[in-house]
């Protein structure tokens, strides 16, 4: 499977903004498939961020959130090179990780 | 360019947290200014929505994955595409994208962009036009749409300059204008049935105007990414849009007809910058 | 004499509400150079270039691309005009009117008002005749009306404003026959009032049905129709 | 940390969620709890809120909301919260007229500012609201977004 997060962290002044597009379906469970029965409810339940190894940021999701879901948050004590690291985990147990490098 | 871009991407969205951004060319601030000079223009200024998703646009990454793309070695001959002559000499890529069509002595043809993208990987790299890296031409997460992107980018902000040094290139552009205006079918549609004014709109989306070259200009900067299909989408993926709805028969991608209308439509945007990629509905 | 003048106000207010003029349209612009013969005759030989349009492929309506591409005299006369940069001439105006109206045909029974319910699906409904990369299945779905990409027809969705508002259409008009006949022609073929017109010619290019025109009709002219709330 | 967040931290020490078993502590601010599907599938956004942060919150100017005041793709609708507050705990964006309103909780840890983007879907026209949870207090902010329908053109 290709990678399904893209991120990019860029340092501006002392903050870090993470931004990052995953690739998932985020089924809601409402929509009808071309059988005409429902697509059962499949999506990112929680993304983790962590810096340092520390938890910077966790987000926990519905299926409102978007296909393909953007996220971006910022974040201060990192320095240019640092590693971020992404995870995302899904409602399936389904899950991927990422890496970036603090520009 | 590509890493300043997106560096300025968090200003650009944000003026309020961020002091004055860097020199920066991001197509985002291409349309701001476009919007600039014409801000009472319905189709320019329909959809604040896509001008919010614009900073971070899908595409932005589809270019990233395209440059990588574009310095590997692949195919049977193992080369990279950085030797591909996009009509401004071999690997030049600044500027070469909102030149196309154009004609081509190596192939004595006129060519758009794509044509020519397809002629680099089947004579440079080797592959097959069957190869599924040249067959699949649709999707963000095609080979060609990442190249396309990335490429185009390279000449964002850049006017719109089609070459009309040969005559073919003329000739195609000429023949192109008579088949925006050709009716046919069982709606009796040309091109101009829906760009042939101005402010229209298809149901709630404002169309642009062929005769308006800054409406123009938004119309025919593809590749974008088609918020409604979560996919980058090409100038050939708009054109082959227009001829379903109007009831044509399928186009055959890089046929001389198809180069025929991108001639026109891009001329009409001569001048006005390029906004590559756009973020459209 | 007074039935005369009630037929030309109906006219009269029909025209007026439609926002046209005979000007042709979708053409280009006043003060463009007319494309050259050389043009024209390139673009003709790529319309119908093997290697461009597929030109075998099947069409809904029996035929092939090749026969859809071909013109028919309107067509022609119009694309003309398009290129020409300018106003419909009257001599023109006046040959699209009679071809218009050689290919309008009634009901036997009289024009009729349908189902409006109906009608309104096929006014929303896009549907049919489009091939190109992904041809519409008119066995699995009835072919639509496409109305509402051009046309403002009731309050309750959006439509589009390539075409005049219709909405109020029979309250505002009423239901003679005249102003009938008036709507049917213009669904039928518009040309006969709008020659060069860039609304297509639903009846006479075999779009809509007969029972297709009287349920949009009664869309347009029902009292309990949306179009008249 | 009131009582409530403890049970659920509880919880999630004691049900573990495997793909993040890695991540590191999130100290001192955000309090994580279990992804909450009590509070994603409630039908209301005060149900939800309450569910979610234990109460409900009071409208306040240090929060705001960047969304489009009309939007043609509601699939696609880009939200982005910032707030001047300090210690931000979470932010949490509710899309009042969805089937279940919440939408997401982004759980901030320390360091982090008080900022969150996404992009959401609204099945028709509806509040956006956003709430900011810091030193223990509630703060909200408002946007209607109307959902028109989309040409057709492709």
């Amino acid at each position: 499977m290709a990678k399904s997060i893209k991120m990019r962290a860029s340092l501006r002044g002392d903050e870090t903004t993470v931004k990052a597009l995953i690739t998932h379906a985020m089924e809601t469970g409402l929509r009808k498939g071309k059988d005409g029965n429902k697509i059962p409810a499949h999506h990112i339940t929680e993304v983790t961020c962590e810096h340092a190894g520390k938890t910077v940021m966790v987000a926990q999701w519905g299926p409102a959130v978007s296909k393909n879901p953007y996220l971006a948050f910022k974040f201060k004590g990192a320095k240019a090179g640092d590693a971020v690291k992404l995870s995302w985990v899904d409602n399936k147990g389904e899950s991927d990780s990422s890496e970036a490098k603090i520009k | 360019m590509l890493k300043k871009i997106l560096l300025a991407i968090p200003a650009a969205m944000f003026a309020v947290s961020v002091q004055a951004a860097e020199p920066s060319d991001s197509p985002y601030e291409v349309l701001t200014e476009l919007l600039s000079k014409n801000k009472d223009d319905l189709y320019l200024n329909q959809s604040q929505q896509n001008l919010m998703i614009m900073p971070d646009d899908p595409a932005l990454f589809t270019a990233e994955e395209g440059e990588a793309l574009f310095k590997e070695k692949r195919g049977p001959k193992n080369a990279s595409l950085e030797g591909c002559d996009f009509g401004k000499g071999p690997g030049v890529l600044k500027g070469a994208y909102v030149e196309m069509p154009r004609y081509f002595a190596d192939t004595d043809k006129v060519m758009t962009f794509e044509s020519r993208l397809v002629h680099c990987m089947v004579t440079l790299q080797g592959f097959d036009k069957k190869d599924k890296q040249v067959k699949k031409r649709h999707g963000s997460g095609s080979d060609m749409m990442k190249l396309t992107t990335y490429i185009a980018m390279q000449s964002n902000g850049m006017p719109w300059n089609p070459r009309m040094d040969h005559p073919k290139e003329k000739a195609l552009r000429d023949a192109g204008e008579v088949l925006f205006y050709r009716r046919s079918g069982p709606m009796d549609f040309n091109c101009a049935t829906c760009h042939g004014q101005e402010g229209k709109r298809i149901r709630a989306s404002v169309l642009p105007y062929i005769n308006n070259p800054a409406e123009w200009t938004k119309a025919v900067s593809w590749p974008a990414t088609r918020v409604g299909q979560n996919n980058v989408r090409s100038t050939f993926h708009r054109v082959r849009g227009c001829l379903y709805q109007m009831r044509y028969p399928n186009l055959k991608q890089g046929s001389e007809t198809a180069t025929a209308l991108v001639s026109f439509w891009t001329d009409a945007a001569r001048g006005q910058p390029a906004i590559l990629p756009d973020t459209k509905r | 004499m007074s039935k005369n003048i009630t037929i030309a106000a109906v006219v009269a207010l029909a025209m007026t509400t439609a926002g046209c003029t005979t000007t042709g349209d979708g053409g280009m612009s006043g003060g463009m150079k007319p494309p050259s013969a050389e043009a024209r005759a390139m673009a003709e030989k790529l319309t119908f270039a093997e290697k461009g349009f597929v030109q075998d492929q099947p069409m809904q309506e029996g035929g092939t691309g090749r026969d859809r591409l071909t013109q028919d005299e309107t067509q022609k006369i119009c694309t003309d005009v398009a290129l020409s940069g300018k106003p419909i001439d009257d001599a023109t105006a006046s040959k699209v009117r009679a071809l218009a109206k050689a290919s309008i045909k009634y009901p036997s029974g009289g024009i009729k008002l349908g189902d409006w319910e109906k009608g309104r699906v096929l006014a929303w409904s896009g549907f049919g005749f489009r091939t190109a990369h992904k041809p519409d299945n008119h066995k699995k779905r009835e072919p639509g009306a496409t109305c509402y990409n051009c046309h403002q027809l009731a309050t309750d969705r959006t439509g589009g404003t390539i075409g005049p508002s219709l909405t109020n259409y029979g309250k505002i008009r009423g239901s003679s026959d005249e102003i009938l006949k008036y709507a049917y022609d213009m669904i039928y073929n518009p040309n006969v009032t709008f020659p060069c017109t860039n609304m297509p010619r639903f009846g006479a290019n075999g779009v809509l049905t007969e029972q297709q025109i009287a349920d949009v009709m009664a869309y347009l002219f029902d009292p309990n129709s949306l179009v008249n709330k | 940390m009131n009582v409530d967040n403890k049970r659920r931290l509880l919880l999630r020490g004691t049900l573990g969620v495997g793909a993040l078993a890695g991540a590191g502590l999130l100290a001192p601010r955000g309090v994580l709890a279990a992804w909450s599907k009590e509070a994603f599938s409630a039908d209301s956004t005060e149900g939800a809120m309450k569910t979610l942060l234990g109460g409900t919150a009071s409208a306040s100017d240090a929060v705001s909301i960047k969304a489009p005041d009309i939007a043609e793709n509601g699939a696609v609708v880009p939200i982005t919260v910032e707030t001047a507050a300090a210690n931000v705990e979470s932010i949490s964006v509710f899309i009042s007229n969805n089937p279940s309103p919440l939408a997401a909780n982004f759980v901030l840890g320390a360091g982090a500012s008080g900022y969150a983007a996404t992009r959401v879907k609204m099945g028709k026209t509806s509040d956006v609201v956003a709430v900011v949870k810091s030193g223990g207090t509630l703060q909200s902010a408002t946007k209607e977004v109307k959902v028109t329908i989309g040409g057709c053109g492709g």
